[in-house]
């Protein structure tokens, strides 16, 4: 069962002064799977995912991940077990280069980061494996521009590429798309596609065509609660889920 | 023979002490120089000033670089306990003169006792002793302290203390304050519900005059009790205004309108001060102090720059000039001389622009100073 | 692909090379200063600060952590290197490692206070900490209230050198200054310092990467701190005496404004800036009352004209790191 | 090809209503970073045009350097006739300008509904607090939360909002529906369509080509700080291919 | 326990010096994001102003012009300072405010302290507050009475206008992005100036209400200030009401901790500040930082 699923919650709630942002949710993320997670604005997508990654404490319910209750763990240590996140607001450590953004993350897995007696340069072992990651999501160009310098769709593209850095065995992407043009939003598309293979995803998107092209199983959210789940083929026809989130006129 | 002396000024000359030391100080020094009339002797006599900050690191630095560098022979002034402390140390290491004049701490004569050391003006050994023993006397025989809560105060308000018992009075109580506290009512009420007869001030600027202008503002003064202020200075006064001081009872050991010769230095100073002041007592110091050194420098005819035997010359010296009379120096370096109980006069009763204080009583110096059988002076003991 | 490796590294290595060749300049010029008739007191003052205002720089600039007590690592450390060599009769160099222990201890304690806390309250904190220790050393006996510790032996280091000869106290306190830099230069330019850019870069994306920023936070607060305290255990040498002026506020906001004068987050600057600000404290003595006024003055003209700080300046005109 | 299009794009633009804003050779600059080359382009009163182009292209540079948010421009812009290229931000604010920022400006330090009655009436004919509601409901549940604690799309909201009611007429647009889900991005797309019949005029910048083609009567594509190309909605099945070129669709 | 209500109102006398202090201190970094070290050499300027009032060697015009009057001529100066030198640091780190604010202070203070010297002037109390009231447990002077009162009365006003108004919401906006709050329509600059004008202007009313309790010194404020700042820190950085309340209730504290144990009221109020800010890591009111 564990195997199966690689996180589970149970009665999962959050609630900010009286105001359910989140509630009684019970969500099953197969391993290997690409689980997105969509909704109309404000459902508490992010909020589930702040508690999945512990950067918000739970009001109720139980998070399990490979079997294990992380309920009460700090989010670093969730982190280090590889559940890993982006965010919905780009995420990047804006006055170091794209390559370093890359190595930061490298670097956590591979120890050493305690060392402040040796020298930085121990840190090139992890160059080649930096610019393959920023390869991957079509970074190389930039690899020493310092991140503030790129235009928003390559901010997001780095933030991809330090997440796998980590080579977690679980992702969470908030709306990874969001701000991208076409060319760069096929691009993550594949590059999501084909990690998929080796990492479990679950993702908010709202971008439609990405989620119909790229996901296993879609949960959908209204007002903090599960309404319904399946796929997209499914889900298109489902009069609630259009009523709730993809509109009236939608195909 | 080499008559060249170089004299170094180290005061406070922007923070809380600079009105009572300061550039009056160095004025002083100068005016020293003057009337020593060595300068037509034949000697070259060169004044520097320095501004410590009342930070010891600071006034060391500055002290050891006249030293080593300016190839200073003499520093005068020095208030601030901890400043004046730290630069005693160097100078003895240097061997220079320290002619400390604004510092309040009776270490330096006795504990921290140097050869190279003469501490002229004050302390708080004569403090304690002349406003406590007077008060008493005059019926003042229950105390209340009001002290200010580090070194300084305890050894002001302890001394006091064993003076009011020794006269026959009693200390009801006391209260110690923070340093720099810009509230005294807290303390007042309390001193006030004491019942005591005199509340003693064992602090020091803002710290006094704050007290005695809120003790004001409370109907303490009003209300029956006398404050006795440990130490003040003229400045105080002014600051506090005479409405609110009057009637505060203290002591100092030069005040400016105490007889012709006062008189008249104070006329040529308070000429050349930018605010018109008359000098304070340290400041008085500074110039008594260096007029003795001068002599000292004469008697031995030049060579003055090994410290030790220029103060033994001093000490060997009976002091005499216009401001503190005569005197004498101790072995231990600390200069003996009259101490003065002073009142602060009614706003109607004062006829010039500094006329403050009123004489009480005065206490001649062998009683108001460290009797040298109680001196913790090393010096002493061989 | 390997072409852009290769390109990488040598922006970081010439970066490298410049700060070594200006080092070495440096730490030639340093050694020379005996020679040149400069007051080599002055000099000594100088660099305990400039060791401090580094130890300061670490943590601001590189960590992103503003410190408002930094004092109370100089001073504690001063206290206790004060209180062994002239009580305990200690030799100099159990008086600084006495010094050091002091203010690594108390870098541990306040660091994990206040580590949580961010931006302005992790300044304030660590503000209201150093006042704590103000007034308890302002009333503890050892540390002799107002009076500080005065008169402190200088012994014989390792029993060979006699500290008490100026050219050879100038030349540990050279030695020690040196060391002290290079240690922080190589904490700047090692793994933890990167990781430190990283949290000051952006402390929530380094926590999901997995990053426990409190500790490596705490790590570089403890470096820095007894860093800090390594400087107030020199300055003991120096000033034959520790006070209070070393633990007040206004210490911990003099090493700001060094600091920033010289330039925040570049190597040299902190040093450069506890040259100018000892100097100026020196030669504006004789200014008398206008001494603060210039001050002021200064600081003013500094961050409206100046803000990178001299060296960030030159640092900026020449587009090098320094 | 391009220059022709610059050249044309005002001629054709000139049928509906009066010309109200004009932009000629505009330039613009971040720092030391040379970003709008030349920028030119018209727009009529009540239409809505859009500004197409990939990601870094200069569109969002546009539309600041429009609003006086740019520390450096040189050119010409001009509205209802009045040179404004050398006016202060709020000035052009009072002259009917209203813009929508891409990151939405949320004020953490304010709540929604200090948010949304923030920026001051210039004109008359705003829309009032009660049709904002209808437009977002979401809002109405949460005005009195923080700001920024909003959820991403729920700031999208809030954003428009608050200078809808403004009651400038000029409305510029910075990725509306970026984070919006399809049920609000429809909606938009009714409020646009509303406020181009109540005379506003609307200048979008969309990465969302199908949304902009609902609203939209002309556009615009902008590559490396110029504008390449212009047509108008009618052309559009025309210039298909040639528009996935230009956004690498 | 008379005398604990004697020292609980004494305590709160002196909280409304530290209120009226904290709450300019508060609308100017609330506001402008600069951390106003120069506040105490205002408050001082305030006292001075008061002084040049009341003095027949100057104006002679007294002390109820002078609460009128300081604040506006300071809050002038406050304007002058921030269109000629701290307009020029938005949008830089709070570092550089400080610093600047810093030096300012130094100069302020040091030209004050070149002419009248660091020991103090006197003010005498405004005949029509002399005296006091026996109020059973204690002897109240009544112009301490009156400036409980009267501080009170601007503090509530202050608060009013800054969380309560339309300029407020402008004020507190534009802290966080004054260009998109400009592109709004508003004159941003100019309401930041008139901003730091209050906040100066306040820390005058406050010297002037200080002047006939403590000495006119030019170092007055110097002493003030760090403890004014931790009086901001714990009620929440920028938090206006959150500073009024701390202010009156540290004078409060303060004054019981004297009664109690005086030997720490002057470090009550830093372990005060640190166990705040251990517990509630962004002052008692505080947004984040
Ligand atoms: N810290 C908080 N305090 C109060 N309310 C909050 C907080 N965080 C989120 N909310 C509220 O909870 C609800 C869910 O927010 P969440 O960010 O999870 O939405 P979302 O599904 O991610 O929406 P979007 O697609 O717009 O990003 C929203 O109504 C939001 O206002
Ligand atoms: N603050 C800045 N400093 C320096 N360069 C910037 C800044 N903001 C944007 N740029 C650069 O200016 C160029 C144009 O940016 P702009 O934001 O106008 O693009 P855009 O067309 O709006 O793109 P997007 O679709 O990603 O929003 C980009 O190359 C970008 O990297
Ligand atoms: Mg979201
Ligand atoms: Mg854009």
């Amino acid at each position: 069962m564990a195997d199966e699923f690689i996180l589970e919650t149970e009665g999962l709630t959050k609630e900010f002064a009286g105001f359910f942002a989140v509630r009684d949710v019970a969500l099953k993320v197969r391993r290997g799977s690409i689980h997105a997670l969509i909704g109309p604005n404000g459902a508490g997508k992010t909020t589930c995912f702040n508690l999945l990654t512990k950067f918000l404490r739970p009001s109720a319910g139980k998070i399990l991940y490979k079997g294990q209750d992380i309920t009460a763990m700090a989010p670093a240590d969730v982190a280090r077990m590889g559940l890993v996140r982006s965010f919905q607001i780009s995420a990047v450590f804006p006055h170091l280069t794209a390559l370093e953004n890359v190595r930061v993350a490298l670097q956590r897995q591979h120890g050493s980061s305690f060392d402040f007696w040796r020298s930085k340069s121990v840190l090139n072992r992890f160059n080649h494996r930096a610019l393959e990651l920023l390869n991957d999501v079509g970074l190389s160009e930039f690899a020493n521009t310092p991140a503030v310098e790129m235009p928003y769709g390559r901010k997001r593209a780095l933030e991809i590429a330090t997440t796998l850095a980590l080579d977690p065995e679980m992702m969470l992407l908030d709306e990874p798309m969001a701000g991208m043009g076409h060319e760069d939003i096929d691009k993550i598309a594949a590059l999501i596609k084909r990690i998929s293979a080796k990492y479990t995803i679950l993702m908010v998107e709202h971008n439609l065509s990405v989620v119909a092209n790229l996901s296993d199983i879609i949960t959908v959210l209204t007002r903090g609660q599960v309404l319904a789940q399946g796929h997209y083929s499914d889900l298109s026809k489902d009069e609630r889920v259009k009523e709730a989130y993809l509109g009236a006129g939608h195909a | 023979q080499d008559k060249a002396v170089k004299i170094g000024a180290l005061s406070d000359q922007s923070g809380l002490y600079a009105d009572l030391g300061g550039p009056g100080s160095t004025l002083a020094a100068q005016m020293a120089v003057e009337d020593s009339g060595l300068a037509a002797k034949g000697w070259k006599i060169d004044i520097i000033s320095g501004d410590h900050q009342n930070k010891p690191d600071i006034g060391t630095a500055i002290a050891r670089q006249w030293f080593d560098v300016d190839k200073v022979d003499v520093i005068v002034d020095v208030p601030n306990s901890g400043v004046a402390l730290a630069v005693n140390n160097v100078i003895k290491e240097k061997n220079g003169v320290y002619i400390n004049s604004g510092a309040a701490t009776s270490d330096l004569t006795n504990a921290q006792c140097s050869p190279n050391t003469v501490h002229w003006t004050y302390d708080t050994y004569m403090l304690a002793h002349t406003t406590g023993q007077a008060l008493v006397k005059a019926g003042g025989d229950t105390w209340f302290f009001l002290t200010a809560d580090y070194a300084f105060g305890a050894a002001l308000e302890r001394d006091t203390t064993a003076v009011v018992q020794a006269n026959g009075g009693k200390v009801v109580g006391g209260v110690k304050h923070p340093l720099n506290t810009p509230d005294f009512s807290s303390f007042l009420l309390q001193a006030q519900s004491s019942k005591a007869k005199i509340i003693g001030l064992a602090n020091a600027g803002g710290d006094t005059t704050n007290t005695i202008k809120q003790a004001a503002e409370f109907g303490i003064t009003k209300g029956g009790q006398k404050l006795a202020a440990l130490l003040l200075f003229l400045t105080d006064i002014k600051a506090i205004g005479l409405e609110t001081a009057q009637g505060l009872n203290f002591t100092e050991t030069f005040y400016w309108d105490m007889n012709d010769q006062t008189r008249a230095f104070s006329k040529r100073f308070a000429a050349k001060m930018k605010n018109g002041a008359p000098p304070t007592m340290v400041q008085a110091g500074v110039y008594a102090g260096l007029r003795h050194y001068f002599k000292a420098l004469e008697a031995l005819g030049g060579n003055p720059h090994d410290g030790v035997k220029v103060v033994e010359k001093m000490k060997s010296m009976p002091t005499e000039d216009d401001l503190f009379g005569k005197g004498e120096i101790q072995p231990n370096g600390r200069t003996i001389h009259n101490a003065y109980l002073f009142e602060v006069k009614k706003p109607s009763e004062s006829k010039a622009p500094w006329d403050f204080y009123k004489l009480v009583g005065t206490v001649p110096g062998d009683q108001a100073f460290t009797p040298l059988s109680e001196s913790k002076c090393a010096l002493l003991k061989k | 692909m390997t072409a852009l490796t290769d390109d990488t590294l040598p922006v970081t290595a010439r970066a490298m090379r410049d700060e070594m060749i200006v080092f070495v300049f440096v730490a030639l010029a340093l050694a020379a200063v005996p020679f040149t008739g400069i007051y080599p007191f002055f000099v000594m003052q100088a660099l305990c600060f400039a060791l401090l205002a580094c130890a300061f720089n670490l943590l601001i600039g590189y960590g992103g952590l503003l410190s408002f007590g930094h004092a109370m690592f100089l001073g504690t450390a001063g206290y206790c290197s004060a209180h062994a060599l002239k009580v305990w009769a200690l030799p100099p160099e159990l008086g600084i490692l006495a010094g050091v222990a002091a203010a690594f201890v108390l870098s541990i304690v306040t660091g994990y206070i206040s580590i949580r806390r961010q931006g302005i309250y992790f300044s304030m904190i660590t503000l209201a900490l150093s006042q704590l220790l103000y007034f308890i050393y302002l009333q503890a006996p050892f540390t002799h209230g107002e009076d500080g510790i005065q008169g402190i032996p200088q012994g014989h280091l390792f029993g060979i050198f006699d500290l008490s000869k100026p050219t050879v106290l100038y030349y540990v306190v050279l030695v020690g200054f040196l060391a002290g830099f290079l240690l922080i230069y190589r904490i700047i330019n090692s793994p933890f310092g990167e990781v430190l850019k990283s949290i000051r870069e952006n402390e929530q994306r380094a926590i999901s990467l997995g990053y426990r920023t409190d500790q490596y936070k705490l790590l570089a607060f403890i470096l820095s701190g007894t860093l800090a305290g390594f400087a107030g255990s020199l300055k003991v040498f120096v000033a034959q005496n520790a006070s209070l002026t070393d633990v007040h506020w206004s210490m911990s906001g003099e090493v700001v404004l060094m600091t920033l004068v010289g330039g925040l987050g570049t190597i040299f600057g902190p040093v450069v800036g506890a040259f100018v600000i000892i100097a100026m404290q020196q030669y504006l003595a004789s200014y008398g009352q206008w001494v603060t006024v210039i001050q002021g003055a200064i600081f003013v003209i500094c961050v409206l004209t100046f803000r990178r700080g001299v060296v960030g300046e030159i640092a900026h005109y020449f587009r090098r790191s320094l | 090809m391009p220059d022709t299009a610059i050249a044309e794009a005002p001629a054709k633009a000139a049928t509906t209503g009066g010309n109200i804003l004009q932009v000629r050779n505009l330039e613009a600059w971040y720092g030391e970073s040379h970003i709008l080359h030349g920028i030119n382009f018209d727009v009529n009163a009540g239409e809505v045009v859009t500004l197409l182009g990939r990601n870094g292209a200069g569109k969002t540079t546009t539309l600041k350097s429009i609003m006086g948010i740019i520390g450096k421009r040189a050119g010409s812009i001009r509205f209802n006739n009045e040179e404004i290229i050398r006016a202060t931000s709020d000035r052009i604010a009072r002259m009917g300008i209203a813009f929508c920022p891409e990151e939405r400006g949320i004020f953490a330090s304010l709540d929604v509904r200090e948010n949304l009655l923030l920026p001051p009436i210039v004109r008359a004919g705003g829309l009032s607090l009660d049709q904002i509601f209808e437009l977002f409901p979401n809002l109405k549940e949460r005005l009195s939360s923080q700001g920024t604690k909003l959820s991403g799309g729920e700031q999208q909201m809030l954003a428009i909002a608050r200078i809808l009611r403004t009651g400038a007429s000029f409305l510029m647009l910075d990725e509306p529906t970026e984070g919006l889900a399809p049920v609000i991005i429809q909606q938009i797309g009714h409020t646009i369509a509303r406020l181009k019949k109540e005379g506003f005029t609307i200048l979008l910048v969309e990465q969302n080509f199908r949304f902009a083609s609902t609203v939209a009567d002309r556009y615009y594509v902008v590559e490396h700080g110029k504008i390449i190309d212009g047509f108008s909605n009618a052309e559009l099945a025309a210039n298909m291919d040639k528009l996935h070129a230009y956004l690498g669709v | 326990m008379q005398a604990l209500y004697a020292q609980l109102l004494v305590g709160l006398i002196n909280g409304s010096f530290y209120a009226l202090l904290s709450l300019g201190l508060a609308v100017i970094f609330g506001m402008l994001n600069i951390i106003n070290f120069a506040h105490g050499a205002l408050y001082m300027m305030g006292a001075f102003v008061a002084y040049f009032l009341l003095n027949n060697d100057y104006l002679s015009i007294g002390y109820w012009p002078a609460l009128i009057i300081a604040p506006i001529v300071v809050g002038i100066f406050g304007m002058i300072l921030e269109r000629t030198m701290l307009q020029w640091l938005t949008g830089l780190d709070h570092l550089y405010g400080l610093l600047l604010t810093f030096g300012l202070a130094l100069i302020i203070q040091g030209v004050f302290q070149n002419y009248f010297g660091s020991s103090g002037l006197p003010y005498a109390i405004p005949d029509q507050l002399k005296g006091g009231m026996n109020l059973g447990f204690m002897f109240l002077p009544i112009y301490r009475g009156w400036v409980v009162v009267f501080s009170l009365v601007v503090c509530l006003a202050t608060w009013f206008l800054i969380e309560k108004t339309q300029l407020g919401a402008y004020l507190r906006a534009a802290t966080e992005n004054p260009t998109l709050v400009r592109a709004f329509g508003i004159n941003v600059p100019r309401m930041i100036t008139l901003t730091y004008g209050l906040g100066v202007g306040l820390a005058a009313l406050a010297g002037v209400l200080s002047a006939p309790i403590n000495q006119v010194r030019p170092l007055m404020g110097a002493d003030l200030i760090i403890v004014v700042f931790a009086v901001v820190v714990i009620g929440g950085m920028g938090s206006i009401m959150g500073s009024i309340i701390t202010g009156f209730a540290l004078g409060v504290i303060e004054g019981l901790t004297k009664y109690f144990y005086p030997e720490a009221s002057n470090t009550v109020v830093f372990v005060l500040m640190v166990l705040v800010l251990l517990v509630k890591p962004t002052g008692l009111t505080g947004r984040a930082a």
